[in-house]
C-alpha cells in the first residue's frame, strides 16, 4: 500500500496503510458506526470526586494510592540498605524484618505501584483522551476496579499488623517455604498477601477490560489502530499481556492459600522439617514456579511496554521530530508481547526443571532482544536530526535510554542459560531487574509526569527542582546499580541479611556501604519531587493551552484541563498519525491530529 | 456523511485486515458489552486452563496411585452400581441449558419478551438443579466417601483437592450465572430492554444486547464443564 | 553541551569502571572456564553496542540540540536501515546464543566416569552421601527418616548399605575426579553453589537435581545456599576442600558407612537398654 | 439503528440450535460410552479428546456464534490458545521427568 507514496518524498502515509487495504480518501470522514456514548453525571461531591466514574479522576486516584504505598516500598529499601551497608550499626533490623521487607519491597514496586501507577494511572487518564472516546466504555466498573484495587492495598498494609508480621517468603514467594516455619509471617501475612494479589488481579481484569475495549471499540472517526499514539499502543498491550498473565498467578494465589490453610498439597512434596514428617505429600513446588513465572515474565514487560510507549511520545515530542520507524515500533511492541508468554522459565534455568527446557527458553529470550533492539535503535534515530529541547521529560527519556540500554544488556546475559548459572540469585540479577525495571520505568513515570502534569492541573511543576530531581536520580541511580553487577560477580547471593564473615565478601564491604549511601540520596530526592507535585499544584507557573506543542488529542480538548466527556460537543475527527512535526513544506511546525488537510497549506502534507 | 453498513464490509481473511486497519471499532458491529464478555471470558479460559494444567502436571509427576474416577463417582442404583451416572445427568443438565439459553438469546433478539424470558427461567432452573446435583454429589464424596480436599482414602491426596478446587470454582460459577439468569429474567420480564429503564446501579440504559452476553457467559460454563467432564471423570 | 557531555562521561566511567575496579570474579576452580569465556564474549559484544548506542545518542544530544533556527528532519522511516540494524542485532544475538547452548549441553550431559555425590540439604546445613565401593546411592525416602537412619536410606536397597554419610557441613574432594553432584533437599528450596565452580542447581524437596564437574584446583571454598529458603538462608553455608590423593583417602578413611552407624547406633542401643534395666 | 441490522446477522431458525443441542447429547453419550465400555490407553485418549473438542467447537462455533462473527474477532479470541498449547507441552515434559526422577531416586509408594 505505502508503494502508492514511494515516490513521493513524505511516507507519512505510511503509518497507517499498513495493516491492510483500507485508507479513507483525504479529506473523507467516515460514517458513525455507533451513537455517543451515554454518560453518568455526576450530581454530588461525592459521586463526583471521590465514587467518581470519570476515568480521568480514577486515573488520578490509582496514580496517588500507587505512589503511596510506592513510597512504603522505597522506605523498606532503607531499611535493607542500612543493613546490608552497615550491619553492624543498625542491628535493630533482625534477619525476619530485613526478610519481610525485602518481600514487601518487590512485590509493592512491581504490582502495586508500577502496574497500577502505568495501567490504571497513565492508562486511565491518558486512553480515552488519546483514541478520542469520552470516557472509558463502562465507568461503572472502572470505579469498582478502583476500588477493589484500594481494598486489595489496604489488605498489603494490614498485612504488616497480624501476628507473625507480613509475610517474608520472597516476593516470588516460592513454597513450600513460604508456608513453612522458619520463614517469617508463614501464617497470616502469607494468606494476607495472597488474598491480596488475588484481590488485585480481580480488580485489575475489570479495570482492564475497560481498556483493551475502549482502544478497540472506542475510537473517534479517523483513528485507526496505526494513528493510536504509542502510549496508547504500550499500554493497551500490557494490559492483553495482563489479562492473560494474571490468571496463572490467581490460579497459584488460591492454590497456595489452600494449601495453607486447608493442608492440601498442590505445591507440597514428602517433607521433613522440625524433627517430623509433614503429613503434606506428592505435590510439586515447580508447579509452583512455572504457574509464578508464566504470570511473573509477562509481568514485567506489562511494567515495560507501557514505559515504551510513553517514552517514545515524550522523545518525538520534544525533539520535535516524528518518531523514527512507527510501523517497526508497533510491531515490536505486539511481537515482544506475544513472546514474552514463551520465555518465562527462564527464571528457572537452576530450578531443577528438566533440564533439556534450557535449550528453548534460551533461544526465545533471546529472540526478544530482537525487537528491542530495534526499539532501542529508533528511540536513538528519532534523535538524530532532530531538534531537542532538553526539557525535563526529555532528559528523563535520555536517562531511560541508557539505564534500559544497560539492564537489557545484563539481560541477554541472563537469558543466555550457561551463563545465567553462575549469576543466577546472586546481585548481578538484582542489579539487573533494578536498572531495567526499578529505574527505567521510574525514570519514564517521572518524565511522563513533567510532561502531562500540565495537562492535569493546567499548571507546570517546578523546573529547577525538577532539574535537580533529575539529575539526582539519574546518577544516583546509575552509581547504585552498575557497581552492584560486580557484587554479583564476586558471587554475593541475592536475599542474604549478611555475609561479612565471608571470604567473598571482604573486598566488597566499602562498595556496598557507597550503594548505600547513594541510595539514601537518591530516595530522600523523592520527597523533593513530592513536594514539587504538591505545591505546584497552587503555586506553579500557569502553563498555556498545549505547552509542548504536542499533537495527539488529549491536549487539543475543548477545555484545558479537560472535563467531564473530555471533548466539547462533537467528538473530534482524526485526519493523520500524532508525529506530524516539523512537516516540509508545511508552515506549521506541528499539525494536530484533528486538523483535517484543508488547514493545512501544503499539497504533501495532505497525504496522512 | 454516508451511513454505516456493516454487510458491506468485506469477509473474512479480507475482513480482518480491513476491520483492523479501520477506525472506531476494530470488531465491526460487536457492542461495547458483547466484545467486554469475549475479552474477559480469554481470560477466563486462561484460569481455567492453569486450573487443568496443574491437574495434569500433580497427575502425572505423583508415584501414589490415581483415584479411578469412575469407581468414585459411581451411584448405586437399584442395586447396580453405575459409573459416573450422576455426573452424566448433570452433564445433560447442563447442555440443556445452554441450549435452552441460545433460544432466548434468539429471542432475544426478535425482542420476543415474554418468551426470552421464560427461557431464561428454563435456564436458570437447569442451572439451578446443576449446583443443586453439585451439592449432593460433595456431601457424598464428604460423607460417604471420606474424601477430604487433604486427604482421601483411594489414592493421591492430590485427587480431592483438586476435584473440590476445581469443581467448586466451576460451580461458583455456575452459581453467579444463575443469579444473573434471574435477575435478567425478571427485567426482561419487566420490559426494561424495551422501556430501556435505567439500571439499579449503574444507571445506564440496557437493551436485549444484556441477554446476548448473558448468553456468551453461560455457554461458557457449559464449555468448561465439558474439558471437566473429560479431564476429571474420564481420564 | 553540558548534558550530552554528563552522558558521555557515564558512558566512558562505566567503561573505566569495567577495567580497573578491582571487583571482578573469582578465579575459577572448575572445569567450567568455558562459562567464563561465554561471559567475556558476552562483554564484548554486548558492551560494545552499549556503548554505541549510548555514545551515539550524547552525540545526536549534542549536535542537534534546540536551536530557533534549525527544523528537525521529517523522516516517518528508512526500511533499509531497519533491516539491516535487525540483521546485524539478529546476528549478534545468534553469536551468542551458538557457544552457549554448547556449552549447555556439556552441562546437562555428565560423563560416564563421574563420581556421584549427594548434598543433602535442610533448614539449614548440609550433608553429604559419597557411594561405597559398588559406586551407586541407595534409594531414600523422607518417610524413613529417624534417629537410626539420618538420610532415611532405604534398608531394602542392597546399594545403601555401603554407603558413606558425611553428618559435616565439610565435604572433601579429589582432585580431578569427576562429580556428579545430586542434590537433595529434605524440607524446602535450596541451592548448592561455590562461586569459584561456577555451578549451582536449586535443590527440590521431592525431585532429585543434579550438575556435575570436575576440581582442578586444591583449596578450601565456601559453600554458598543460593536460594532463598527461609530465615537461616544467609548463614547457611558450608565448605568444600578439594584434596589431592592422599589427603583424599585420609579423610574418606575416618567417614563411616551406613551399615557400620546401623551397627553402632544398635550396640548404644543395647547398652542404653541394659543401662535401663540395671 | 445498529439493532437492525443485528437481526439479520444472528437470528437463526430454531431448528439449528435444536440440532446442536441433540449433536452435544450424542457425543457426550459417546464419551460416556468410552468409559462404560472401558477402553483404555490409546483409543480412550483420543476418543475423549475428539469427543470433547468436537463439543467444545459445536458449542463455541453455534451457541456462542463464533460461526458468524467477522474474522477479526474470531482471530483474537482463538490465537492466544496456542499459549496455552506451549504451556500444556511444556508442562507435560516437566510433570514426566519429575515422575522419573523420583522412581528412579525414591522409595515409591511410601
Ligand atoms: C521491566 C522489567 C524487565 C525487563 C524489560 C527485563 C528484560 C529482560 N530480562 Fe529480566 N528480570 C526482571 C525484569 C525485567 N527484565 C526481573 C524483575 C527479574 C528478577 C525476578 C526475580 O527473580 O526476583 C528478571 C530476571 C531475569 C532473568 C532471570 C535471572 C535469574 O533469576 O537467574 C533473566 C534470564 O534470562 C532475564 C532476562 C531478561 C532479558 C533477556 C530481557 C530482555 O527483554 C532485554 C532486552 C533488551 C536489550 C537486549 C537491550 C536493547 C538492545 C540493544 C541495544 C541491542 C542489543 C545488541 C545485541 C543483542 C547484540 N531477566
Ligand atoms: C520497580 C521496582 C523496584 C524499585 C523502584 C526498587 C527500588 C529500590 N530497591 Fe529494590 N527490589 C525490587 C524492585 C524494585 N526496587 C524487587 C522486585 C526486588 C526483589 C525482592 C525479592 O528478592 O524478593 C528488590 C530487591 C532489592 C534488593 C535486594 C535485597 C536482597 O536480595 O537481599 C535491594 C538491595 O539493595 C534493593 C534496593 C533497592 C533500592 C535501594 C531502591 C531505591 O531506593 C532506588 C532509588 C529510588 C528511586 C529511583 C525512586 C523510587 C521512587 C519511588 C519508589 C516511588 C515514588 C513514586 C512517585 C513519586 C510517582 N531492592
Ligand atoms: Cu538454604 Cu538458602
Ligand atoms: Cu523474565
Amino acid at each position: 500500500m505505502s508503494d502508492e507514496y514511494k515516490d513521493n518524498k513524505i511516507e507519512a502515509k505510511s503509518a497507517d496503510s499498513s495493516s491492510g487495504g483500507y485508507a479513507p480518501p483525504v479529506e473523507h470522514i467516515p460514517a458513525k458506526e455507533a451513537p455517543e456514548q451515554e454518560l453518568y453525571h455526576a450530581k454530588s461531591f461525592w459521586t463526583k470526586w471521590v465514587f467518581s466514574q470519570d476515568a480521568k479522576v480514577i486515573g488520578v486516584q490509582y496514580a496517588l494510592t500507587a505512589t503511596a504505598i510506592g513510597l512504603v516500598g522505597l522506605v523498606l529499601s532503607w531499611g535493607m540498605r542500612l543493613q546490608l551497608g552497615f550491619p553492624e550499626t543498625f542491628s535493630f533490623l533482625g534477619p525476619a524484618t530485613y526478610y519481610q521487607s525485602v518481600t514487601m519491597h518487590g512485590m509493592i514496586m512491581v504490582i502495586y505501584l508500577l502496574t497500577a501507577l502505568f495501567l490504571g494511572g497513565f492508562g486511565n487518564y491518558l486512553i480515552p483522551l488519546m483514541v478520542g472516546a469520552r470516557d472509558m466504555v463502562f465507568p461503572y466498573v472502572n470505579m469498582v476496579s478502583y476500588w477493589v484495587f484500594l481494598a486489595a492495598v489496604l489488605v498489603l498494609i494490614a498485612s504488616f499488623f497480624v501476628p507473625g508480621g507480613p509475610t517474608g517468603a520472597g516476593w516470588t514467594l516460592y513454597p513450600p517455604q513460604a508456608i513453612l516455619p522458619g520463614t517469617p509471617g508463614s501464617e497470616y501475612g502469607i494468606v494476607l498477601m495472597l488474598v491480596s494479589l488475588s484481590m488485585f488481579v480481580i480488580g485489575f481484569t475489570m479495570g482492564g477490560l475497560n481498556y483493551v475495549i475502549t482502544v478497540l471499540q472506542a475510537r473517534t472517526r479517523g483513528m485507526t489502530m496505526m494513528r493510536m499514539p504509542l502510549t496508547v499502543w504500550g499500554i493497551f498491550t500490557a494490559t492483553i499481556l495482563a489479562l492473560l498473565a494474571f490468571p496463572a498467578l490467581f490460579v497459584a494465589c488460591i492454590m497456595m492459600t489452600l494449601d495453607s490453610i486447608l493442608g492440601t498439597s498442590f505445591f507440597m512434596p514428602d517433607i521433613f522439617t522440625m524433627g517430623e514428617k509433614l503429613k503434606t505429600g506428592g505435590g510439586s513446588p515447580i508447579l509452583f514456579q512455572h504457574l509464578f513465572w508464566f504470570f511473573g515474565h509477562p509481568e514485567v514487560y506489562i511494567v515495560a511496554l507501557p514505559a515504551f510507549g510513553i517514552v517514545s511520545d515524550l522523545i518525538s515530542v520534544h525533539a520535535r521530530k516524528n518518531i523514527f520507524g512507527y510501523r517497526m515500533m508497533v510491531w515490536a511492541i505486539v511481537i515482544i508481547g506475544a513472546l514474552s508468554f514463551v520465555v518465562w522459565a527462564h527464571h528457572m534455568y537452576v530450578s531443577g526443571m528438566n533440564p533439556y527446557f534450557g535449550f528453548f527458553f534460551a533461544t526465545t529470550t533471546l529472540i526478544i532482544a530482537v525487537p528491542t533492539a530495534i526499539k532501542v535503535y529508533n528511540w536513538v534515530l528519532t534523535l538524530w536530526r532532530g531538534n531537542i529541547h532538553l526539557t525535563i521529560p526529555m532528559l528523563f527519556a535520555l536517562g531511560f535510554i541508557v539505564t534500559f540500554v544497560n539492564g537489557g544488556i545484563t539481560g541477554l546475559f541472563l537469558g543466555n542459560v550457561i551463563i545465567d548459572i553462575p549469576l543466577s540469585d546472586t546481585y548481578f540479577v538484582v542489579a539487573h531487574f533494578h536498572m531495567v525495571m526499578g529505574i527505567a520505568p521510574l525514570m519514564v513515570v517521572f518524565g511522563a509526569i513533567y510532561h502531562w502534569y500540565p495537562l492535569i492541573t493546567g499548571r507546570h511543576l517546578n523546573q529547577t527542582l525538577g532539574k535537580i530531581h533529575f539529575w539526582v536520580t539519574f546518577l544516583g541511580a546509575y552509581a547504585i546499580y552498575f557497581p552492584m553487577h560486580y557484587l554479583g560477580f564476586i558471587g554475593v547471593p541475592r536475599r542474604y541479611f549478611e555475609m561479612y564473615d565471608s571470604p567473598y565478601m571482604t573486598s566488597a564491604i566499602g562498595l556496598n556501604q557507597f550503594i548505600t549511601i547513594a541510595a539514601l540520596i537518591v530516595g530522600f530526592t523523592q520527597i523533593l519531587f513530592l513536594y514539587n507535585i504538591f505545591s505546584s499544584v497552587f503555586k506553579g507557573e500557569k502553563s498555556e493551552r498545549n505547552p509542548w506543542k504536542a499533537n495527539s488529542l488529549e491536549w487539543h480538548t475543548s477545555d484545558y484541563p479537560p472535563t467531564h466527556g473530555n471533548f466539547g460537543k462533537e467528538l473530534p475527527v482524526v485526519y493523520r498519525w500524532p508525529y506530524d512535526f516539523s512537516v516540509p513544506g508545511s508552515d506549521k511546525e506541528y499539525i494536530p491530529q484533528d486538523v483535517p488537510p484543508s488547514q493545512v497549506s501544503t499539497a504533501k502534507a495532505e497525504i496522512t | 456523511m454516508s451511513q454505516f453498513d456493516i454487510s458491506k464490509l468485506p469477509q473474512g481473511g479480507k475482513g480482518f485486515m480491513h476491520d483492523w486497519g479501520s477506525d472506531q471499532r476494530a470488531f465491526k458491529g460487536v457492542p461495547w458489552g458483547k466484545a467486554m464478555m469475549w475479552i474477559f471470558l480469554v481470560s477466563d479460559t486462561f484460569i481455567f486452563s492453569c486450573f487443568l494444567i496443574s491437574l495434569m502436571t500433580a497427575r502425572a509427576s505423583t508415584t501414589v496411585p490415581w483415584p479411578y474416577a469412575s469407581e468414585v463417582f459411581a451411584l448405586t442404583v437399584f442395586g447396580v452400581e453405575v459409573p459416573l451416572l450422576l455426573i452424566a445427568i448433570m452433564t445433560f443438565v447442563l447442555i440443556t441449558s445452554s441450549g435452552t439459553m441460545a433460544i432466548a438469546v434468539k429471542f432475544g433478539y426478535e425482542k420476543r419478551r415474554k418468551l426470552c424470558a421464560l427461557f431464561l427461567l428454563f435456564t436458570a432452573l437447569g442451572g439451578l438443579a446443576f449446583v443443586g446435583m453439585q451439592a449432593f454429589e460433595w456431601s457424598k464424596l464428604i460423607f460417604h466417601e471420606g474424601i477430604r480436599p487433604w486427604s482421601n482414602p483411594f489414592g493421591a491426596a492430590q485427587f480431592g483437592s483438586f476435584f473440590f478446587m476445581i469443581t467448586g470454582f466451576h460451580g461458583t460459577h455456575v452459581s453467579i450465572g444463575v443469579i444473573f439468569l434471574f435477575i435478567f429474567a425478571r427485567k426482561t420480564f419487566r420490559g426494561d430492554f424495551d422501556t430501556g429503564r435505567k439500571g439499579f446501579f449503574t444507571s445506564m440504559k440496557s437493551n436485549y444486547e444484556a441477554i446476548e452476553i448473558m448468553g456468551l457467559y453461560w455457554h461458557f460454563v457449559d464449555l468448561v464443564w465439558v474439558f471437566i467432564f473429560a479431564f476429571f471423570y474420564l481420564w | 553541551m553540558f548534558v550530552a557531555i554528563i552522558f558521555a562521561l557515564v558512558i566512558v566511567g562505566s567503561i573505566i569502571f569495567h577495567f580497573w575496579s578491582p571487583w571482578w570474579w573469582t578465579p575459577v576452580a572448575s572445569n567450567w572456564g568455558n562459562i567464563d569465556d561465554n561471559i567475556i564474549l558476552s562483554f564484548w559484544v554486548t558492551g560494545t553496542v552499549f556503548v554505541v548506542v549510548c555514545l551515539f545518542m550524547a552525540y545526536c544530544v549534542w549536535r542537534y540540540r534546540y536551536r530557533p533556527d534549525r527544523k528537525a528532519e521529517y523522516k516517518p522511516e528508512d526500511k533499509k536501515l531497519e533491516f539491516r540494524l535487525t540483521l546485524i542485532t539478529a546476528l549478534g544475538v545468534a553469536a551468542l546464543l551458538a557457544p552457549g547452548l554448547v556449552t549447555w549441553n556439556q552441562y546437562i550431559s555428565v560423563p560416564k566416569d563421574a563420581m556421584k555425590i549427594e548434598v543433602l540439604a535442610y533448614q539449614w546445613g548440609w550433608n553429604f552421601r559419597l557411594p561405597g565401593n559398588d559406586g551407586a546411592l541407595g534409594t531414600t525416602s523422607v518417610s524413613l527418616i529417624s534417629d537410626e537412619n539420618p538420610y532415611g536410606l532405604n534398608p531394602e536397597d542392597p546399594n545403601s548399605k555401603d554407603d558413606i554419610l558425611v553428618m559435616d557441613a565439610d565435604l572433601h574432594l579429589k582432585i580431578n575426579q569427576t562429580v556428579k553432584i545430586e542434590l537433595r533437599s529434605l524440607d524446602v528450596l535450596h541451592n548448592f553453589y561455590i562461586p569459584q565452580f561456577r555451578a549451582k542447581m536449586d535443590m527440590i524437596p521431592g525431585i532429585i537435581s543434579y550438575y556435575w564437574f570436575i576440581p582442578e584446583k586444591k583449596g578450601d571454598f565456601e559453600i554458598l545456599c543460593a536460594e532463598y529458603c527461609g530465615l537461616g538462608h544467609y548463614v547457611m553455608r558450608g565448605r568444600v576442600l578439594v584434596d589431592d590423593e592422599k589427603d583424599y583417602s585420609n579423610w574418606l578413611a575416618r567417614q563411616i558407612t551406613y551399615e557400620k552407624m546401623l551397627a553402632q547406633k544398635s550396640v548404644e542401643k543395647k547398652l542404653l537398654i541394659a543401662e535401663n534395666k540395671n | 439503528m445498529e439493532q437492525n441490522k443485528k437481526q439479520e446477522v444472528h437470528t437463526h431458525k430454531i431448528g439449528i440450535y435444536l440440532w446442536i443441542w441433540g449433536l452435544l447429547f450424542v457425543f457426550s453419550f459417546f464419551s460416556y460410552m468410552v468409559d462404560y465400555l472401558d477402553f483404555q490407553g490409546l483409543l480412550r485418549w483420543t476418543l475423549i479428546v475428539t469427543f470433547m473438542l468436537t463439543k467444545a467447537g459445536l458449542i463455541m462455533a453455534i451457541f456462542m456464534h463464533l460461526y458468524w462473527e467477522r474474522w477479526a474477532i474470531v482471530n483474537v479470541l482463538l490465537w492466544p490458545m496456542t499459549l496455552i498449547g506451549v504451556f500444556i507441552t511444556i508442562m507435560v515434559s516437566e510433570s514426566h521427568y519429575t515422575f522419573f526422577t523420583r522412581l528412579f531416586y525414591f522409595v515409591v509408594g511410601s
